[in-house]
């Protein structure tokens, strides 16, 4: 197991590098210009002198070399720098954001509270609703409550977060003025009543993200429940004088569980970008909303490093994926 | 070394293997039996074929241009409020109402949803069709699942925006060229929406055929000198067709939403061409004063993917001859 | 009294990026930037100039400027504090302009400082800018809020190719504005607190601005009007009547503004077509089979409903124009042909020049070749329906039209690759907005220069996007940049306007647009001013008491 | 004691409601069970042995059951006898593992794969006896001791999958036994096992009867460990009772023509001593068969010399082979024309991937195979595929070996259409023909795998094998899965086959009395080799290998009068068949006892 972890991690860099060029490559034939916000009436001279200030002129086998060198070279070294107080960063250029001319990765690490607060929360909370859900609907296959979940989930599923969003708001904020329409990224949780308004803030966009992840999971969550509830070893249990209780969420579910998992493992990266449309919607700036804004401006460093980011935690989750299939199953066991 | 009791004649009988009883039918009778079994899959079956009959349809019957402005007549609500609100601005001519710029909106829905079903049907076609291929090859083809596999993450890392902008650039000439700009538009973004989004697909149908590949009848198959290629299409693909349904059902809501949301970022067909997602995401700012726009889309795109949610449930169990007998 | 009235939440539904408006020309970022640092002098809600670090408006009458127009000497406030403490000199204002025209900086606003010769300083509050050339207009550099000045101290290593790198800099810099940053979150919020070090010791009346970018206009727009969350919202770009519907509610209420910002269609006057070889299309080389001549241009405009156009898509914020300039009043011209509607003379106008529908279709042609247009714009709802509604138009002349819409990043950003730039034009016609900074049009009408066309030989940048060209037109150009006397230039200037849109219709103008933004009902002193940063006076900013 | 019964079935009919319908899984049973008795209820697959043990557990309602009609009194510890029918779950739940033990058919899915064989033991312990957890795994060694499990404290922390099938199913009955239950239930707890494995369970239920007094409700289709482990049978067919009575007297002379066929049906071995060459077997009610012996010929048809097939482990970062199963090891025979060789041995001993190696379905790492003059080695994969029209496989399941999405005619003809060897209403004949021909009705050309029985599967996988006119069939364990009276039926059917087409078979199996049937020659394989090989009658009536000595020991005879005593079982646990990357085996040296009779004489590991 641990050699396995390891040969698939030391693949994984090849495997990053492949997807970063790929990416840089896609990035570099797409059209779009960083210089597209600027206003018409700064005369196209002083445009170009501004693309070439960005270092635009290069060839872009140079200008991915230079960013190759820079995110795992350098930031590593700012990394280290910033935890025991070394210098070995100092003087050497990080990754540059063309639109705010600040190091990428200081914006990536500001932005990390809002997302992991409100996407990860809403994954959290989608799975904790998905889960009991997919289970009671197994155990009453075709009974009116699997077929009321089945029907919300699908709905949930098929309607966009773009209109779920702004129904809740002129409902919640506009009508009825309970929460705000506006997250607050500077707030400050440090008392029971700033947990309230953080929670107040933060109520609406999970809700709209959890139900998304609920469709999703609960359907996966049922699924595997069905596959498990007619196994021999559920009698055997039963046959032991097992409650219901023991069978369904002991036995059953431990098993169901091994493929849920994996499911929800490999959701996670979309965390960091997925939830686009809705950080949108409710002004969270989080990741999502950095690489649409990014992607607008044709923020070209900031893109290639929030998607190397992103595929970086594919290839991660993926193998955590694999690992956590085979702890949980003692009898997959990868050499 | 008991020798054999004398014969009595019912004992054939019970030495006889019991086989069916029930006289042997048509394959497609049988599917269709058991598929009318399923209540929800009958719904959405009719549904469907009401909706796709409605779209393809429904311009020869109701003869409105939806492009058509027709200023004076803006901001109709549909006629059914007038029930209620009897001071609501309605009309006749326009049973659902209008949108902003006067443009009938029974006529955007039946032409927006020929759109949206389009690019619904091909982007999941396209999607399920690269999805099951891949994972169909990657399990099967030991060597190959590496690289596969790797290509899956690839792509799972791409970023959609980025290439469809490519696409755009490279492709929309020569497609407008060939198919007129609604056409190329359209074989640009069901292809985007495909490529980008067959990877959980090829995942789940890689699983399963890593498992089936072990199962008898496929060394069986290969011993009676079947090639790979016909293993695949014969033993694994019909055993596979459970997952490919449950990821067919979502991936066509996917499809549509993601058409929707291109649309939303600006990014979609051109702007007077309707679709059900821009219908929604255009009425969003109006939805208080009429709830209507985003209601009839809204309840469109929903009731199309819960009904192809039951028509898979209901097909699934259909072809599947193990369930189907019971 | 400073900083008596608590905290004011301010929403830009386009985050800023960055503090240093010399490092980038986003609008969202020179207003951000305007909370903290300030200019020599700034234009008020009508256009005229008023001093702000500076004691007065230099001019010829009071001798600031010299009398062959080729320098420019301002004067500093005495007195003038950074937020640092540190007193402002005419070193910081020579700073300024040499971090600006370094040519390794990519300086954004690099146009402003164009034909500047020199900067010095003549004593510690007094800085001379001499000129290669007379400028009639010598307001342009240290005015306006796009060329503010900046603390030498602070900026002084980052000149050049180190401007990037100066992240703490870019992010917080020392001012001499109202405000001083505490915290910028570079595209999601900046909090500010009041410059203890201000020139007004009762201004601020905020102690502290929440500055919060992103979203969209329609919840900014929500946060204001309706749900009373915010205090002042920018830029409502909303239909009329969504916005109308949001200040029902009674929170707040949109204002309005006009300046300089002219909806326009273009007309291609060279040929688009796909058939032509790479580098040929749309150049010179080949004129448009059919917009080439002058009555279907003409045409196309008579069949456009300005005053419809307005009311679907502005509502206040607009006004139906003819004008490429606007405003101000000194420059802007009487032409008012264009505003009625006459889709009969549009017929009758093709008609007149041979363009009938000869095989049936419902579009006209002449010589097998079909009135059939391309017509391209970026992706924004108001366009959209402006699309939709001149299309219409367009096929009851006979005309058919293929809406074309590209996202606004790629549409306007130049970059030659893309064959879908506004500067490639591979459309017969497109449409957007454009205006001019501050108060004089001369660079604005140079742009239509004949040669000043984006080309393949110039990586197809140029601002003459129509391809016009008219001797005439350049002649007159000349003749109004050595034009220093004001009423005369405004003549001239209505003329050039009229050659280019009334008489040629190579512009098509539709729709003078003006700035809409929202207060909430408790915010007093907004003075929405569209010659400048909107925030311009935010020190004047307080609180309605109930 | 015996007067008072401890399970008392009366008129039990219990139904399930399906989607086309009510269907009754059984109709009506009555029986009882005293204290200290084995009572076997056999039948054919199907007749509902299940089900009604299942009812007795009132287990049967989570599968869909219904019990519609009868009593279920059981005897309680305290509390007298008590109707299980009317009792409701919770008061089930204290009767099931508590006083009724059961034991599954299945030992490979019985056991919950996730969790260590100590927290399954010990689960119902606590739940039952109120044990601490130190107490239940005390308690718990005791029982894996007492069901003879080496190395016990060790396997409480291991998985279920680390465990061989014998050992799981000692847990399963650990499991059933550990709160000393009155009344055990055991259904065809050994019919997945091999012969020594069985012997050893038989043996143990037997012995805990024995000692503890316990109730055991035995359910088994085979007639050898009825006459076993039975006091008394009960004969059910079709979801009812048809005959029930004391062991000797079902034996010696049954009543009713279903256990007469029945029984007539079960090879014994020692059946075929003094003859040559196979005979098919006899069967109640088919006056019409042909039950001549079939001698085969002389010529060579397959020859397989020093057979390696080697499996790599690999392991570490650069995953190269760090050890080999060595699953053939240096094999050599022969098989003749119209002739079968059997291989028989234990569960793993390398018998399906010898069979499978010849196919080059597994490739073999080295030897030779040579069929009918063709060098298979040496195949090119198109020339191999090809090369699989002579020789075809049956394989042991019949549920698995077929695709459960193609109607059977597809099946039949898939073989045909691979090669092209016919197409349209020409291949339909064929494919009728083939139908005709495994004695299957053309009706069920149309039908899918499920509607068919285990028998009727099997008949189409013979159909599909015969499909090419193959020269060699290979059949592993073809016959393993399938009830005896439909076991008997394919057994004659291949072997009618064989006369008539003159084919040849390599028959795989671990039945010692159906090998003895069928064969003409016998390999006996252990570990990877064969230990002993000969003609049939040299092999059975002298065996000379230790081995084949002890292998024929334990295999069960279905005579109650020959029953076989713990005493004479003394089994080795068979040593692993991995070896580090670079070991070389011993070659493989035989000593010839008499003509084409040879033994090994150099170590097999045994
Ligand atoms: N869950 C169920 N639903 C419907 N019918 C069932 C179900 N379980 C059993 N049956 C039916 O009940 C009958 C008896 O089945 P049972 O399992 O008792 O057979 P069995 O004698 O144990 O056979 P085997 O030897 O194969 O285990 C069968 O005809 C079967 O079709
Ligand atoms: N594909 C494989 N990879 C690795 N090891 C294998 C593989 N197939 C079989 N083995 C190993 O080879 C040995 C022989 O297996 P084989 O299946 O030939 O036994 P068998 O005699 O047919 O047993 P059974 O009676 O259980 O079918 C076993 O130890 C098995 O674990
Ligand atoms: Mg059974
Ligand atoms: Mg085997």
């Amino acid at each position: 197991m641990l050699t396995y972890t390891i040969r698939r991690l030391v693949l994984s860099f090849p495997v990053l590098l492949f997807i970063s060029f790929a990416v840089f490559m896609l990035l570099q034939l797409a059209p779009g210009d960083p210089m597209a916000q600027v206003p018409l009436t700064v005369p196209p001279e002083v445009k170009q002198q501004m693309r070439e200030a960005l270092g635009l002129g290069e060839p872009p086998l140079v200008q991915y070399w230079k960013w190759l060198v820079q995110v795992f070279w350098i930031e590593p070294q700012v990394l280290i720098d910033h935890w025991f107080g070394t210098s070995f960063s100092e003087g050497k250029l990080r990754v540059i954001s063309w639109q705010t001319r600040s190091p990428v990765m200081d914006i990536v690490i500001q932005r990390i509270p809002q997302t992991l607060w409100v996407v990860g929360l809403a994954y959290v909370v989608g799975v904790l609703i998905a889960l009991p859900i997919g289970i009671y609907s197994a155990y009453r296959q075709y009974s009116v409550f699997d077929q009321a979940g089945t029907f919300v989930t699908m709905i949930g599923f098929s309607i966009p977060p773009f209109f779920t969003g702004p129904l809740l708001i002129v409902i919640f904020s506009v009508q009825l003025g309970w929460f705000p329409s506006i997250y607050d990224t500077t707030h400050v949780v440090n008392d029971w009543a700033s947990f309230k308004i953080q929670l107040q803030q933060m109520i609406m966009p999970v809700m709209v993200l959890a139900l998304q992840t609920t469709a999703q999971i609960s359907r996966y969550m049922r699924a595997a429940m069905l596959d498990n509830l007619n196994a021999d070893y559920v009698r055997t249990a039963r046959a032991k004088g097992m409650s219901e209780w023991v069978v369904v969420m002991i036995h059953v579910l431990r098993n169901s569980m091994i493929p849920v998992i994996t499911v929800i493992a490999l959701g996670v990266p979309a965390i960091f970008g997925g939830a686009i449309i809705t950080e949108n919607v409710f002004k969270v700036n989080g990741i999502g909303q950095l690489l649409i804004t990014a992607l607008f401006a044709n923020d070209l460093p900031m893109v290639m490093t929030l998607t190397f980011i992103f595929a970086f935690l594919i290839v991660m989750f993926n193998l955590i994926a694999d690992v956590l299939y085979g702890l949980l199953d003692p009898r997959i066991r990868y050499d | 070394m008991t020798e054999p009791v004398p014969a009595s004649p019912k004992a054939i009988e019970a030495l006889r293997d019991a086989g069916p009883e029930a006289p042997p039918r048509s394959q497609w009778r049988d599917v269709w039996d058991q598929f009318r079994k399923h209540k929800g899959a009958m719904f959405g079956g009719a549904f469907l074929v009401f909706i796709t009959l409605a779209v393809l349809f429904g311009p020869w019957v109701w003869t409105l241009d939806p492009q058509q402005l027709d200023i004076r007549n803006k901001d109709l609500r549909p006629i059914w409020t007038a029930l209620w609100d009897s001071s609501a601005k309605t009309a006749i001519g326009h049973p659902f109402g209008t949108d902003n710029l006067g443009r009938d909106q029974l006529a955007q829905m039946i032409y927006g949803g020929r759109a949206s079903m389009a690019v619904g049907w091909a982007a999941m076609v396209l999607s399920l069709f690269i999805g099951t291929a891949i994972g169909v090859i990657a399990g099967y083809f030991r060597k190959l699942d590496g690289i596969l596999m790797r290509m899956t993450d690839l792509f799972l890392s791409l970023p959609i925006l980025p290439l469809l902008l490519v696409a755009v650039t490279l492709f929309r000439q020569p497609l407008r060229a060939n198919f007129g700009p609604e056409g190329g538009m359209f074989i640009l973004i069901v292809t985007v929406i495909g490529i980008t989004s067959w990877m959980p697909t090829a995942r789940i149908v890689r699983g399963d055929v890593l498992a089936l590949k072990e199962r008898e009848f496929v060394l069986a198959a290969r011993s009676i000198g079947t090639t790979p290629w016909k293993i695949i299409q014969r033993h694994l693909l019909p055993n596979v067709l459970s997952p490919i349904m449950v990821s067919a059902t979502l991936g066509l809501a996917t499809a549509i939403i993601t058409e929707s949301a291109l649309s939303f970022l600006g990014v979609g067909f051109p702007s007077d061409f309707p679709t059900w997602g821009k219908m929604l995401a255009d009425a969003v700012p109006r939805m208080v004063d009429f709830p209507e726009r985003v209601m009839l889309p809204g309840i469109a795109i929903s009731l199309t993917v819960l009904s192809v949610n039951y028509l898979g449930d209901g097909l699934r169990d259909a072809l599947d001859p193990r369930l189907r007998g019971r | 009294e400073r900083g008596a009235d608590g905290q004011v939440n301010i929403i830009y539904w386009q985050a800023p990026s960055i503090m240093n408006p010399y490092l980038s020309g986003g609008t969202k970022d020179i207003e951000a930037a305007s909370l903290v640092i300030e200019p020599l002098g700034r234009y008020d809600p009508t256009g005229a100039l008023v001093p702000y670090l500076a004691v007065e408006i230099p001019t010829v009458e009071n001798g600031g400027v010299s009398e062959d127009l080729t320098t420019i000497t301002w004067t500093l406030k005495e007195g003038l504090l950074w937020s640092d403490g540190s007193p402002v000199t005419a070193a910081d204002v020579v700073f300024t302009s040499e971090y600006c025209m370094d040519p390794e900086g990519g300086c954004a606003q690099r146009a402003k400082f164009d034909g500047v010769a020199s900067v010095e300083a003549v004593d510690d509050l007094t800085v001379k800018v001499t000129f290669e050339t007379p400028k009639p207009n010598p307001y342009g550099p240290f005015m306006g809020g796009q060329s503010p000045i900046l603390q030498k101290a602070q900026f002084e290593n980052c000149k050049g190719a180190n401007a990037s790198s100066c992240t703490e800099e870019n992010f917080n810099p020392i001012g001499t504005g109202p405000f001083r940053v505490t915290d910028f979150r570079p595209n999601d919020v900046i909090s500010l607190e009041a410059n203890p070090n201000y020139r007004d010791p009762a201004k601020p009346a905020f102690a502290t601005v929440n500055f919060k970018g992103g979203g969209d206009a329609m919840a900014a727009g929500r946060a204001v009007l309706e749900t009373g969350e915010f205090d002042y919202a920018w830029n409502l770009q909303l239909a009329p009547d969504v916005l109308e519907q949001m200040a029902a509610a009674g929170q707040g209420e949109p204002i309005a503004a006009f300046g300089t910002l002219v909806e326009r269609i273009e007309m291609n006057l060279t040929d688009p077509s796909p058939d032509l070889p790479e580098g040929e299309r749309s150049t010179v080389a080949h004129p448009h089979p059919f917009l080439s001549e002058e009555p279907v241009r003409r045409a196309l405009s008579m069949a456009i409903d300005r005053e419809l156009l307005v009311e679907v898509g502005y509502g206040q914020a607009g006004r139906a124009t003819c004008n490429l300039v606007p405003a101000p009043e000194l420059y802007a011209s009487d032409n008012t042909d264009c505003l009625t509607q006459d889709i009969e003379g549009a017929k009758a106008l093709l008609e007149e020049n041979g363009w009938t529908d000869s095989d049936g279709d419902g579009i006209r042609d002449k010589d097998g070749m079909k009135l059939s247009l391309v017509y391209q714009t970026s992706t924004n709802a108001v366009r959209q329906d402006f699309q939709a509604l001149i299309k219409q138009w367009w096929s009851e002349i006979g005309v058919e039209t293929e809406l074309r819409n590209i996202d606004a990043s790629v549409f306007f950003g130049g970059d030659p690759g893309s064959p879908d730039t506004f500067q490639k034009f591979y459309a017969d016609v497109e449409m957007y907005a454009n205006n001019f900074d501050g108060t004089d049009p001369q660079a604005y009408l140079s742009m239509y220069r004949c040669g000043n066309e984006p080309k393949p030989s110039s990586q197809w940048q140029g601002e003459n996007i129509n391809r016009f060209c008219s001797e005439e037109y350049d002649a007159l150009l000349d003749e109004l940049a050595q034009t220093g006397e004001l009423d005369k230039r405004g003549e001239i200037a209505k003329q050039l306007n009229d050659m280019i849109t009334k008489e040629t219709m190579t512009i098509v103008p539709l729709v003078d647009r003006g700035r809409v933004s929202a207060r909430s009902n408790t915010l007093g002193g907004v003075a929405l001013n569209t010659w400048d940063s909107e925030l311009w006076n935010a020190a004047d900013w307080y609180r309605i008491k109930e | 004691m015996l007067d008072h019964p401890i399970a008392r079935i009366e008129n039990l009919r219990v139904e399930f409601q399906t989607k086309s319908g009510t269907v009754v899984g059984v109709e009506d049973v009555s029986f009882d069970i005293a204290a200290g008795e084995t009572v076997c209820v056999v039948g054919e697959s199907g007749s509902g042995k299940s089900v009604s043990s299942l009812s007795l557990m009132r287990l049967i309602e989570f599968g869909g059951g219904d019990i519609a009609n009868g009593k279920l009194i059981f005897d309680r510890k305290d509390g007298g006898p008590l109707d299980l029918t009317t009792a409701d779950q919770d008061l089930m739940r204290t009767i099931r593992g508590n006083e009724i033990g059961m034991i599954f058919q299945e030992p490979m899915t019985a056991l919950n794969p996730v969790f260590t064989v100590g927290r399954q033991l010990t689960e119902g312990l606590k739940v039952h006896r109120g044990m601490s957890q130190d107490e239940a795994e005390a308690r718990a060694l005791e029982l894996l001791r007492e069901v003879r499990i080496p190395e016990p404290e060790r396997r409480l922390r291991q998985y279920p999958h680390e465990l061989s099938g014998g050992m799981r199913q000692r847990v399963v009955i650990a499991m059933a036994l550990a709160c000393k239950p009155r009344l055990l239930i055991a259904d065809e707890p050994t019919t997945a096992l091999d012969v020594t494995i069985q012997a050893e369970i038989l043996a143990l239920i037997d012995r805990l009867k024995r000692e503890t007094g316990t109730a055991v409700m035995f359910i088994t289709h085979d007639m050898a460990v009825v006459a076993q482990m039975a006091d008394r049978v009960v004969v059910m067919f079709r979801g009812n009772k048809v005959e029930e009575g004391p062991v000797e007297e079902i034996f010696e002379a049954p009543k009713h023509p279903y256990t007469q066929a029945l029984l007539a049906a079960v090879p014994k071995l020692g059946e075929m001593t003094g003859s040559d060459a196979p005979r098919p077997m006899k069967l109640v009610g088919r006056d019409d068969q042909a039950t001549d012996p079939i001698p085969g010929t002389n010529e060579t048809l397959l020859t397989v010399e020093n057979l390696v097939t080697r499996f790599p482990v690999t392991g570490g970062f650069f995953r190269r082979t760090v050890a080999n199963v060595h699953a053939v090891e240096d094999v050599s025979f022969t098989i003749n024309r119209g002739q079968t060789l059997s291989l028989v041995g234990e569960s793993g001993c390398g018998k399906s991937t010898a069979g499978r190696s010849i196919l080059r379905l597994v490739e073999p790492l080295s030897g030779k195979i040579d069929l009918d003059g063709m060098d298979v080695m040496s195949l090119s994969p198109g020339a191999l595929r090809r090369a699989r029209q002579d020789m075809q496989m049956i394989f042991q399941d019949p549920f698995a070996s077929l695709n459960p999405q193609m109607q059977l005619a597809d099946q039949v003809s898939e073989p045909m259409r691979n090669f092209g060897l016919a197409s349209g209403s020409e291949m339909r004949d064929r494919v009728a023909n083939l139908f005709d021909r495994v004695e299957l009705p053309r009706s069920f050309m149309q039908r899918y795998p499920h509607e068919l029985s285990g028998g009727q599967r099997q008949r189409i996988a013979i159909a599909r094998a015969l499909a090419l006119n193959p020269k060699l069939i290979i059949a592993d364990e073809a016959v393993s899965a399938l009830d005896v009276s439909v076991q008997a039926q394919v057994v004659n059917l291949m072997m009618e086959l064989q006369a008539e087409l003159g084919l040849s078979f390599l028959f795989i199996s671990h039945d010692m009395a159906v090998v003895e049937r069928v064969s003409h020659y016998v390999g006996v394989m252990y570990l990877g080799r064969i230990v002993e090989l000969g003609p049939r009658r040299a092999v059975f009536e002298d065996p000379q290998h230790p081995y084949t000595q002890a292998l024929m020991k334990a295999v069960p005879i279905a005579d109650p009068r020959q029953r076989k005593s713990e005493r004479d079982l003394n089994f080795k646990p068979i040593p692993s068949p991995i070896h580090e990357a670079g070991y070389t085996p011993d070659p493989t040296r035989y000593k010839e006892v008499s003509p084409g009779h040879k033994v090994l004489i150099s170590d097999s590991g045994y």
